[in-house]
Order: structure tokens, then C-alpha cells, then sequence
């Protein structure tokens, strides 16, 4: 058990897998010389050389069908898109390519391919630049779509989708490229589609994911201590597959529950958690499901209008605060 | 026309089967568009009538351990590929026997024995994921090469520029086959290409290029054989080939947009006959050979649709069947009319804990 | 007052803007001389000329880039995708360009753009060209999304679509093009925004849009005829602003309610309406928001299975009786 | 370099011009990159340092009426197009007075005004736009022309050649200019290019095109009139810049990836120096002119920092003001902390009706 960054987990991961797996290669842009625009695959190329990591042009369209085609004869390659706002380029590759591939010609075809991005707000990069659009790939059957909160669920996760013969999304995220946490010597691949109780709570639930899930826990140590409150957090993990039942049975027991995304709250990914708890756990439900995201606009530059339009730890406990209330109110 | 003189001349033998390979393609392709008019065939349906002569040349040229990506118009080419009719015909049909499983349809054919890498319905999806192919082939080491057929309609669409771009890069063993019928849809290819000579956008990428008549399957067996061998040698390739549409763009269309002029051009450059003269002047093929040919490859044909009529429809229990390669825990299998949850007894109270 | 198709329907829109303002031009593939793959735009080349009706080679990027181009220079183009399926080529130009120009540039440039692109599936057209993806643009702030299911309402917002001065996407749908109803001699635009009660019921809500809400008031004439339940209908007709107000009084009086989708249930546009419902109507429902959606796969090309995956007329029958059971169990 | 050959010699004025231009992009850039590291600045701030004297060239080429589209390197453009540095300083510092009220920020400077049409950081993105805003002025029948500007990289992305073929169909008035600074982040042209002389890819499109030293003004100015006046004839032209970035890909990067030669030689390829070296030559500069140019510069550029610092905040209330042109019901204003219904009163019974 060491202590590593959430960057360093994901290295490490994309490390043994190329050592194990001949098949295992890394494309994208400046990933090579460059090392990676965050870094994550620093000292790769010395490593492996260009052959296993391969440097490409500014052709995300391009790269990524090429990816695509590599994986249906066999190969195992991991794309990093240097940010999940570039994505658009390649989504007709992703959505109308990988996705269908395997069901459009009979299960004819595997494609064990990886893309590995970020999301993320709150680095004043702009409209363009920072994006949560993971529900695009969330949404799409043939797709997985994992979000790890932790280095060592980035490791585990990371080692299942490469593992993995289907179209895998690795989410990553800018804010937590830097974070630190408990990893094991030796990782087991977690199993794609599991969501985790990552704090065992009674008051209330906490649904998130990615950085939400990494300030879920925060906010709930805060409140336990200082108000105790005691909040239970499951952390998603898998946007699809979608692990609605480990969602709705800590509801049932907790009774109420909170949801916070990075994504825009219309349509975003916690849309679809509020409507599974709020079927699911119907007739356990003691108040709305309240849900937690960034404001509706394109994102700006300023910092003072930046900060504004981003859900923060304060507003999560502010959520949480405000729909004990509403259950108190109600029982 | 540069690629019109050739090494070697073919054999009369070679040339039969370049000659029933087209035979058949124009008879499936008629059988196709009357099982779509019975509405025994659904969704689009484009046909090969026109490219005859293309599908004949460029298919006899492949290895078997090469690999074909195409786009939505490809039945001739699966049949070259040696696909049996009866397997095209079912997909067609949409039947459990198709080469898809009846999960593809005309434009989503797919043969894994036979390499062929599949048919693919948005223009210009195939061009990455061939290059992405011959980019597994280098990986590997491998001898083999990647045929990406598309229409010349596609070369406007940036997938396509950016594909050749990676694979001239990185030296890879594919070449690109545009299938130039002037047509895309009703769009003519000076309307939509501002080089309209199509092999010369090779050279934004130092990529080794070619034009033939794609009419004469000589012709192209031969600018195949040597694109291919380019292509084997790490030079990346692309060859457009000429020809025409003898019909709408697919099953359903009237064409309405070409003029009478247009029409009958098109029809008067009918690949089958002008080979099929061909042949006879230089004594290969006989009126009797003709009628023989044209026999065999009808009742072929006829036994294709009666196959594709008998084979089953896939079954409702197998919908969920191909979502994943890798089983998964909580993935949706759920039909239109089934709850998420189910229906929930009358609770005692309204929550177990208020 | 006349009964004429949707198709024609928008079709009259479009050339009643072409005539009304010679900044409004189409643009597309196919629109001019083979007179659109679906011929909403028939004739309009012959009598408008190649500048106003703009053949375009395939390059879905390039020309709809080109339109929001335009548009920044005050010009209004009506875009024509063929179907949504190829709007993924398209996507970046539209999601990070055209939602973002207003407010990445501090409200300088003006984009006001139309794209007219049917969804929907039941045509045996496979995987690929079937898919019903309205959602990732009604998640994007920037963007406007309407989505009509009769031909008065196709006419009206496509004309508001049309004067607007932001991007609207109008969302059609294959099935609907020749479906007929009743339209006045003069349309005024529609504000977009705003849902409309289709047919006011007692016992249930059932929600919808595009060719669903047209079912769904077959489903509501049928049930009331047969089995005299009183089915309210709601058409949310713009999915981007979301009206949501309309949704939840019309619960608050039925008191449950069902939602009709053509798209993929996890996280399909249905999630946010359920989650919607089950916030603003929470002391007001007496059963779960069932959903009817399609299923979930890559959609197969087998006329068989493709029944199967689509929802149908009975499946929404069959869950608004469902649903009123439930909550006669509850109440 | 086919355009190094010109009609007329420029003035002397017109030499101090473009120097005095190159001056104040290298100071205000300087100063970028300082207060980037003093975090006035946040995001990414990419600088055209290498790049002057093409930025002076270009410019100058330009009618106030054209238009220009840029990439998120776009400093240097906006400041020769004159737009005051005190609004470009403002925007780096994310504040109401910037040229887009700090919406942008360094990637994406606007100014309706000047018909600067925006910088844009997604590459390529621009290219479209810039082709559609030359359709607009076809469609009007104007006389404007569009400068479309984007790094050498960008060659690479379809949404380029997509553009290009469509401009060249119908004859829109544009110039595409590629600055070719040998780089896109760490990677060389000649690994992203498998044509690296990109002014040949125009041939793709049957379009003029040329290339000119960037680091020479003169040249550069010459080039764009060249290239503006067959644009405005009706004819796309693509130019090819060529230069160096004298720096990282952006303010934080070390560009490890060059080797010490590299570094050197990209230093030694400034721009600015080799200007001012080539005017006192001719005699047009003196020491004290340039002393006292640099002076005015830095105080015009220390003016705009003191500007931009005193510059305000945007307001919070200020956050939904441009979501849309056109107000419309329901649109969703709500700051992250806010439910979407407020907190219901306890309910008498569970259900109204119940
Ligand atoms: C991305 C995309 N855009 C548009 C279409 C609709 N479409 C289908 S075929 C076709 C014409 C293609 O022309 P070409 O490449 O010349 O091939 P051909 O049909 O002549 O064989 C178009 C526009 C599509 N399938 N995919
Ligand atoms: C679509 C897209 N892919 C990747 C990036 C990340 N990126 C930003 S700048 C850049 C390099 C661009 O190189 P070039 O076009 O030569 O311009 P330069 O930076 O040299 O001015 C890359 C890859 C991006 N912003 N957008
Ligand atoms: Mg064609
Ligand atoms: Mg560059």
C-alpha cells in the first residue's frame, strides 16, 4: 500500500498493462515526446518507443477510427483525447463506429478499445474547454463509460477497460489529476458496471461521481464533524452499464438523497439517478431528490463568474442541509 | 487513364471470371432491387449496377488474407469475396442466415472468415477504421494489405483527408479505392469537388496515386496489383476508378435529377455489355457461353432469394445478444414495455422508516 | 384552415421565410436538385435559384460551419442535416461553436441558425441511421430545441426557429413527415419554450414529444374510447428551453404520469422529465413516472427485432394502465 | 518561397510601421507572460513571440471592412487590428472592460467593431466559420474579404479541408493563412504533415496558393495583398506563413522536447532583431528610434496592465446575461446552490388528492 497521485495511478495502470500485453498501445497527440498535456504518460516513449506510442497528427476524427480499426483486428489500444471537449471531433467514430461495430454486424467483431479523457471545469479554460459531456457516451448502448473518484479506483478501473473486448470511456478529470490516495501494491481490475459505497452513513444519501464523488467525501466528513450529520456516499463509478441498485438500496434505507454532477443539471447525468431513486425507492422517499450541477451557460472565462457558475463543496452541504430540512418538514 | 497498359495480359481463363464475376453481380443486383420493390428487403438499398466491371477487377487482385472495408454499397464486392449469395441474399432479407446475422442489412454487410471488414453506412465512417486496420497489419508485422473502397463523394469529407494524412505518416500497408460513378446521390462530382480528378488529392499527402477505367476489369486488376504491392512496400495508395450509375442512387430513387441524356449515357456505358463484346470480338466468350453464364448465375441467384426467404427471422430472445462482448454486471435489458421497477405491493405506510 | 402533411407543413414554413426575408437561405446536401432525401424542400431550388438553395458536397463540419458563419454576419441559413445520425460529423461546429459565440464573446455576435434534421427509427435503416441523439444538443445551454409533432406545430416553430436569433435545432422525425392534421391559413410563429396540454385528461399525464406525442394522443383517444380512462396529454414541443411548469401542474392534478420516448431510456430525455416530475410534483404522486423507452442496443436491421426494441402504441397503453394500478394500490 | 519578389518597395513609413507593430506584440506578449506567472492570467495563454512579423505583414494588408478569424494565438492579431491593448490585457485578466467582458479570456479575443470575429481554441474550428462568414459576403454581393488564420497543425484536421474544397466551389473571397512555425505543441510538421509543404495541399481544391518567409513583413505584406486581391476576385487563396515560436507551446511549457540546438536556433530566428537589423542597415532605424520606440511601447503596454488590473470583475448577477439573443420562457437561470423547486411547505396529507 503506497500513497500515489490519481495521475500516477493511471500511469501506473497504462505501465503494466503494456508491459503484460504486447497488444496494449497508446495513441494521441503529444503523448510521445511531449509526454502528455497532463502528463499521464510521461516517460512512455522512452519506454516502449514510437511503435506502442505513437505521437499523431491533429486528426482526432482520424486517430481515434484508426484506434477503432487496430482494436477489430485484435490490437488493445488506449486513446488519450487531451480533453473530453475534443471528443466532438471523434464522436461519430465513438458513437456510430465502436458503439455499434460488435451488435451491427452480428457479434462478428470485438473492439477492445480504451479512450482515456478528462473532463472538468474550473481551470478558466472557457466554453470550449471545459465541458462534462460524458453523458454523450453514457447514454449510448454499446458504450462503457467509467468515472473513478480515487487513485485506486483510476487504477482498477483503468486495468478493466483495457482488459475489457468493448468500447470503454475512461473518464478522468482535470481537478483530480493531482490528488492523492491509498493505492494497493498489487490492484485486481474492479469489475465495469459496480457502483461502491465509498461512506456508510444513515441521515441521507449522496449520489456522484469523478470530482464530485472526491468532494462528496469531503463534504461529508466536514458535516459529520462539525454537525453531525451523517451523510452515506455512493460513488457511481460506472455511468454505464449504471448500477441502479446499489443507488436505490441506500436510499431505501436513508430515505432521502442528494445528487452532485460537474455537468450541466438539465438532462445531465443526474437527471437519470434522481428518476431511478425516485422510482425505485418510491415509497422510501421522504423529499424530492435534490440535484446539485453547474449552471446553464457556457462556461466563461473570468474567475469571478467562473467560480459562480460551478458547484462547490459549500453548495453540496448547503443541498444536503436543506433537504434534511425538507424530510423534517415532511415527517 | 495512366494505368491502362498493363504487364501481363490475362488469361482467357481469368477472363471469364472476370466476366461471370460481373454477370453475377448485375444479376443479384436485379434480383435485389425486385426482392426490395415485394418488400421482401427494407431500409436502403444501393446497388453495384455500373461498377461491374470495378468489383470484378479490384476483388480478383486481394489475397485471401488481405482485408476489404467498404461503404454501404457493397454487395457485389461481398459476393467477389467469395461471400455465398445465399448468405448475402438472407442479410438482405434480414434473416438469421445473413452474412450479419440480419442485423446489418444492405448497407452492414460483415464476413469475418472472409476478411471482409464490413460495409458501413455513414460516408467516410470506413476510411479511419481501414487505416486503423493496416495500422494492426504494421503493428504485427504482418504481410497482408487493406483495401477501403468509397465513393468519390467521400473524398470531401475530412475523415477522409485526415486518414490519408496518418497513413502516408506512418507508412502504411492500405490502399484507398474511390469509385468514381460521377455521382453522389444527385450531386455531380464536379459539383462537389473542386478537383474533380480525384487521384491528384494524393499528393497533399506524398501518397502514390492512380486513375483507370474502372469499366475494364483488366484495367483495374492490374492498377490493383500494383497498388497493392505499393501498399505491401509500406507506400500507401490511392486509386480512383472510373465508371458510371445505371440507376438511381439507390433502389427507391427515380433519378429524377439526370437528364434523358444522362440516363441513357449511363445506360449505353453498361460495363456487363461492352466486356461481354469485348470477349466475343477476341473470340473468349460465345453467344452459347454467354446464355450458359447467364443460366448458371440465375438459378444461383434464384436459389439465393429462395434460401434468404426459408431462413428464419432472428428471434426476440437474441435482441440483447450482441450489446457487449464482455458480459457486464447491470447492463439494460429491458424491452419498451417492461417497468424499471417492478410494480411495488401496497406499502404499509408511505416510507419503511417515517 | 386546411389538413395538410408535417411535410408540407415545413415545407410552407420554409418557403414562407424564403419569400418573407431574403436573408434566409438552405443549405445542405441533396436539398436543390434531387429536392431533399425526404423533399421537404421540393421545388424550392427551381424557384429560388442555387444562391438561396445551396447544394453542398458531403462534409457535414464544413458546410454547417460555413452556415454559423454566416449567421455571425447576420444571414439566417437553414441548415438541413440528412438525419440526426449524421449531425455527429457536425457536432463540434454546432455545440462548440454555434451554443458558444454569443457567450464566449460576451454577447457580441449573434447566431441565428436553424437545423432541420429528422430522427427516429422503424424504417429498417440499422444501427447507424436510426438513432433518436436530440438529447446531447437539448443539454447544452446556447442551444435551442424543438421537437414538433403535428404539422400546425411543425409550421410554427419552425417558423419562430427561423426568426430567432440563436441556434435552433428542429428536430423531425422520419415517421412523422406524412402523418396529417389541421393547420390555420396563417401561422404565427410559436414561442419556443413552451409545452402545450394536447388533450386535457383527469386520470393520468402522459408526456411527450415529437412522433410520441402523436402517438401518445392515439393512445389517450383509444383508452378513453375503450376503456374509459381520461389520458391528459402534454407535448413538450421544445426540449431546450424545457418547460417544465406545464409537466408539473398537470401532475399536480392527475397525480401520476407516464413519459413516451423514442430514445434510449438511461439517461434519455424521459430522465429529466421523470426527475422533474418526481421533484416539482413530489407530494402530488401517487406511483412511480413510468417510462416507455426504446431499448436499449445499437438498433438491429431485422424487421423482427426492430419491432421489439421500438416502443409501440400498446407498451404506452399497457403503462398508463400499469401506472393507474399502482396507484390505486397506493391510494 | 515564390512571393519574395515584390511590385513596390515600401516607404520607410511603412517599414517603421511594421516594426513599431512588432515591437509592441513582443512587449505586450512579454508582459502577458509575466503577469501569467504573477496569476493575473488563468487558463492556457498562448503568445505569439516568433510570429511578429508576420502578424505586421498580414495585418496591414487587411481593409477595415475584412474580417479575420484566428486561432487561440491571437494577441498579436487583435492588437495590429487595432484594438486598444488596454481591452486585450483585460480580457488575459478575465475583466469587464476585456474585449470579450472576460468571457474569452486569451483564447477567445472578439471585437464586432473591428470585424475581429474571434479567436477560437478548438483547432479548426475557425475554418469553417471563416469560410461561412466569405459565403455571407458572396451572398451580399460585398467587397470585403475574410482573412481565415490557423497554425500549420491545423492542416491535419478535416474541418480544414472540408472548408477549403467549399470555398473553391463557390469561389468565396478567403484567404486561408497557415502559420507554419514548425510546431503544433511538441510535434514537427514533418511528423503531422505527410505533405510538410502545406501551401501545396491547395491543389487538393484546384486553389492558389504560396509561400512566404514570415519572419519578413515585407514579404508577408506583399503575399497577403497578393492573396487578398484574387480572394476578392473570386478566388480562395491559401498562404503559407513560415517562422519559429521562440518559446513554449504556451506560458507554462518548458518544451522540454527541444533539443539545446533547437532552442537556440528558434531564438536566433527572431524576428524582431533580424527587422530592426535589416531598417538600421537601410538606415530607417537608429539606435535612438529604436530606444524610443521600445519605450513607448513598454509604457503603452504597462498602461494596459495597470488598465486591465483596475479593470473590474464581471458581476455574479451578470452570469445568465449571454446564454441567448432572444429571450425565451423558461430558460434555466439558477446558480449551482439553488433547487430546482424552492423547499414545499409540510403537507397536510401526502397527496392532494390522496
Ligand atoms: C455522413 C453522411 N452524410 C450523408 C449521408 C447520406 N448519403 C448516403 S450515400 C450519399 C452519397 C455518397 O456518394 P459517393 O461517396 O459518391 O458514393 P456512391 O453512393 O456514389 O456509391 C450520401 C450523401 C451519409 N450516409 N453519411
Ligand atoms: C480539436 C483540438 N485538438 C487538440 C487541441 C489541443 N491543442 C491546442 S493547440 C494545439 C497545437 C496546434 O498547433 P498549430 O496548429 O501548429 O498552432 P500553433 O500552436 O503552433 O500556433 C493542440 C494540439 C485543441 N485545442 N483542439
Ligand atoms: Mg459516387
Ligand atoms: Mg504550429
Amino acid at each position: 500500500m503506497s500513497v500515489i497521485t490519481y495521475r500516477q495511478a493511471l500511469h501506473d495502470a497504462l505501465r503494466e498493462e503494456m508491459l503484460r500485453d504486447q497488444d496494449v498501445f497508446l495513441i494521441g497527440e503529444e503523448i510521445g515526446l511531449f509526454e502528455g498535456s497532463y502528463k499521464i504518460t510521461a516517460g512512455m516513449l522512452e519506454e516502449f518507443g514510437e511503435k506502442r506510442v505513437r505521437d499523431t497528427p491533429i486528426a482526432e476524427e482520424g486517430f481515434t477510427g484508426a484506434a477503432i480499426g487496430a482494436a477489430m483486428l485484435g490490437l488493445r489500444p488506449v486513446v488519450e483525447l487531451m480533453t473530453i471537449n475534443f471528443s466532438l471531433i471523434a464522436i461519430d467514430q465513438i458513437i456510430n463506429h465502436a458503439a455499434k461495430i460488435y451488435g451491427m454486424f452480428g457479434g462478428q467483431a470485438r473492439v477492445p478499445l480504451v479512450i482515456r479523457t478528462p473532463g472538468g471545469g474550473g481551470q478558466q479554460l472557457g466554453a470550449t474547454h471545459s465541458q462534462n459531456i460524458e453523458l454523450f457516451y453514457a447514454f449510448v448502448p454499446g458504450m462503457k463509460v467509467v468515472a473513478p473518484s480515487s487513485p485506486a479506483d483510476a487504477k482498477a478501473l483503468m486495468l478493466a477497460a483495457i482488459r475489457d473486448d468493448d468500447p470503454v470511456l475512461v473518464l478522468e478529470n482535470l481537478a483530480l489529476y493531482n490528488t492523492t490516495g491509498e493505492v494497493p501494491d498489487v490492484v485486481e481490475p474492479a469489475e465495469i458496471g459496480k457502483a461502491k459505497v465509498t461512506r456508510e452513513g444513515k441521515d441521507i444519501t449522496v449520489v456522484a461521481y469523478s470530482r464530485m464523488a472526491h468532494v462528496a467525501l469531503q463534504v461529508a466528513e466536514q458535516l459529520a464533524r462539525e454537525e453531525g450529520i451523517d451523510v452515506e456516499v455512493v460513488d457511481l463509478r460506472s455511468l454505464r452499464p449504471l448500477d441502479r441498485d446499489t443507488v436505490v438500496e441506500s436510499v431505501k434505507k436513508t430515505n432521502c438523497a442528494v445528487v452532485l454532477e460537474d455537468d450541466w443539471l438539465t438532462y445531465g447525468i443526474g437527471a437519470e439517478i434522481a428518476a431511478t431513486i425516485s422510482d425505485g425507492a418510491f415509497d422510501y422517499l421522504d423529499a424530492p431528490v435534490r440535484r446539485v450541477a453547474m449552471a446553464e451557460v457556457p462556461l466563461p472565462y473570468a474567475k469571478s463568474l467562473e467560480t459562480a457558475a460551478l458547484p462547490s463543496a459549500a453548495d453540496a452541504a448547503n443541498a444536503i442541509r436543506e433537504t434534511l430540512d425538507a424530510v423534517a418538514r415532511r415527517r | 487513364m495512366p494505368r491502362k497498359a498493363r504487364a501481363v495480359a490475362p488469361t482467357p481463363d481469368e477472363q471469364l471470371a472476370f466476366y461471370r464475376q460481373m454477370v453475377q453481380v448485375r444479376r443479384f443486383e436485379e434480383r435485389a432491387a425486385r426482392a426490395y420493390t415485394e418488400a421482401k428487403i427494407g431500409g436502403y438499398c444501393h446497388l453495384n449496377l455500373g461498377e461491374e466491371g470495378t468489383v470484378a477487377g479490384l476483388m480478383a487482385a486481394m489475397q485471401p488474407d488481405d482485408y476489404i472495408f467498404t461503404n454501404y454499397r457493397e454487395h457485389g464486392y461481398a459476393l467477389a469475396r467469395g461471400i455465398a449469395p445465399e448468405r448475402v441474399m438472407a442479410e438482405l432479407y434480414g434473416r438469421s442466415d445473413g452474412v450479419s446475422r440480419g442485423w446489418g442489412g444492405s448497407m452492414h454487410m460483415f464476413d469475418i472468415e472472409s476478411r471482409f471488414m464490413g460495409g458501413y453506412g455513414i460516408v467516410g465512417g470506413q476510411v479511419p477504421l481501414a487505416t486503423g486496420a493496416a495500422l494492426a497489419i504494421d503493428y504485427r508485422g504482418g504481410s497482408e494489405a487493406v483495401i477501403c473502397q468509397m465513393g468519390e463523394g467521400t473524398t470531401n469529407i475530412g475523415a477522409f483527408h485526415e486518414s490519408l494524412n496518418i497513413a502516408a505518416l506512418w507508412n502504411l500497408p492500405i490502399v484507398y479505392v474511390v469509385i468514381n460513378n460521377g455521382l453522389g446521390m444527385g450531386t455531380t462530382v464536379e459539383k462537389s469537388s473542386a478537383e474533380p480528378e480525384l487521384y491528384k488529392r494524393a499528393a497533399s499527402y506524398r501518397m502514390a496515386s492512380a486513375r483507370v477505367d474502372g469499366n475494364d476489369p483488366e484495367a483495374v486488376h492490374e492498377a490493383t496489383k500494383v497498388a497493392l504491392a505499393s501498399a505491401r512496400a509500406g507506400k500507401p495508395y490511392l486509386l480512383e476508378a472510373v465508371s458510371g450509375r445505371m440507376k438511381g442512387h439507390s433502389v427507391v430513387d427515380p433519378a429524377k435529377y439526370r437528364s434523358k441524356e444522362e440516363t441513357e449515357a449511363a445506360r449505353a456505358g453498361d460495363p456487363v455489355a461492352a466486356y461481354a463484346t469485348r470477349l466475343s470480338e477476341k473470340g473468349v466468350l460465345t453467344e452459347e457461353l454467354i446464355a450458359q453464364i447467364d443460366a448458371e448465375v440465375r438459378a444461383e441467384v434464384t436459389a439465393a432469394a429462395e434460401f434468404a426467404d426459408a431462413s428464419p427471422h432472428p428471434e426476440v430472445k437474441t435482441l440483447f445478444d450482441y450489446t457487449y462482448a464482455t458480459p457486464v454486471a447491470n447492463d439494460s435489458r429491458r424491452l419498451p414495455g417492461e417497468a424499471l421497477y417492478p410494480a411495488a405491493p401496497r406499502p404499509s405506510s408511505k416510507g419503511a422508516s417515517a
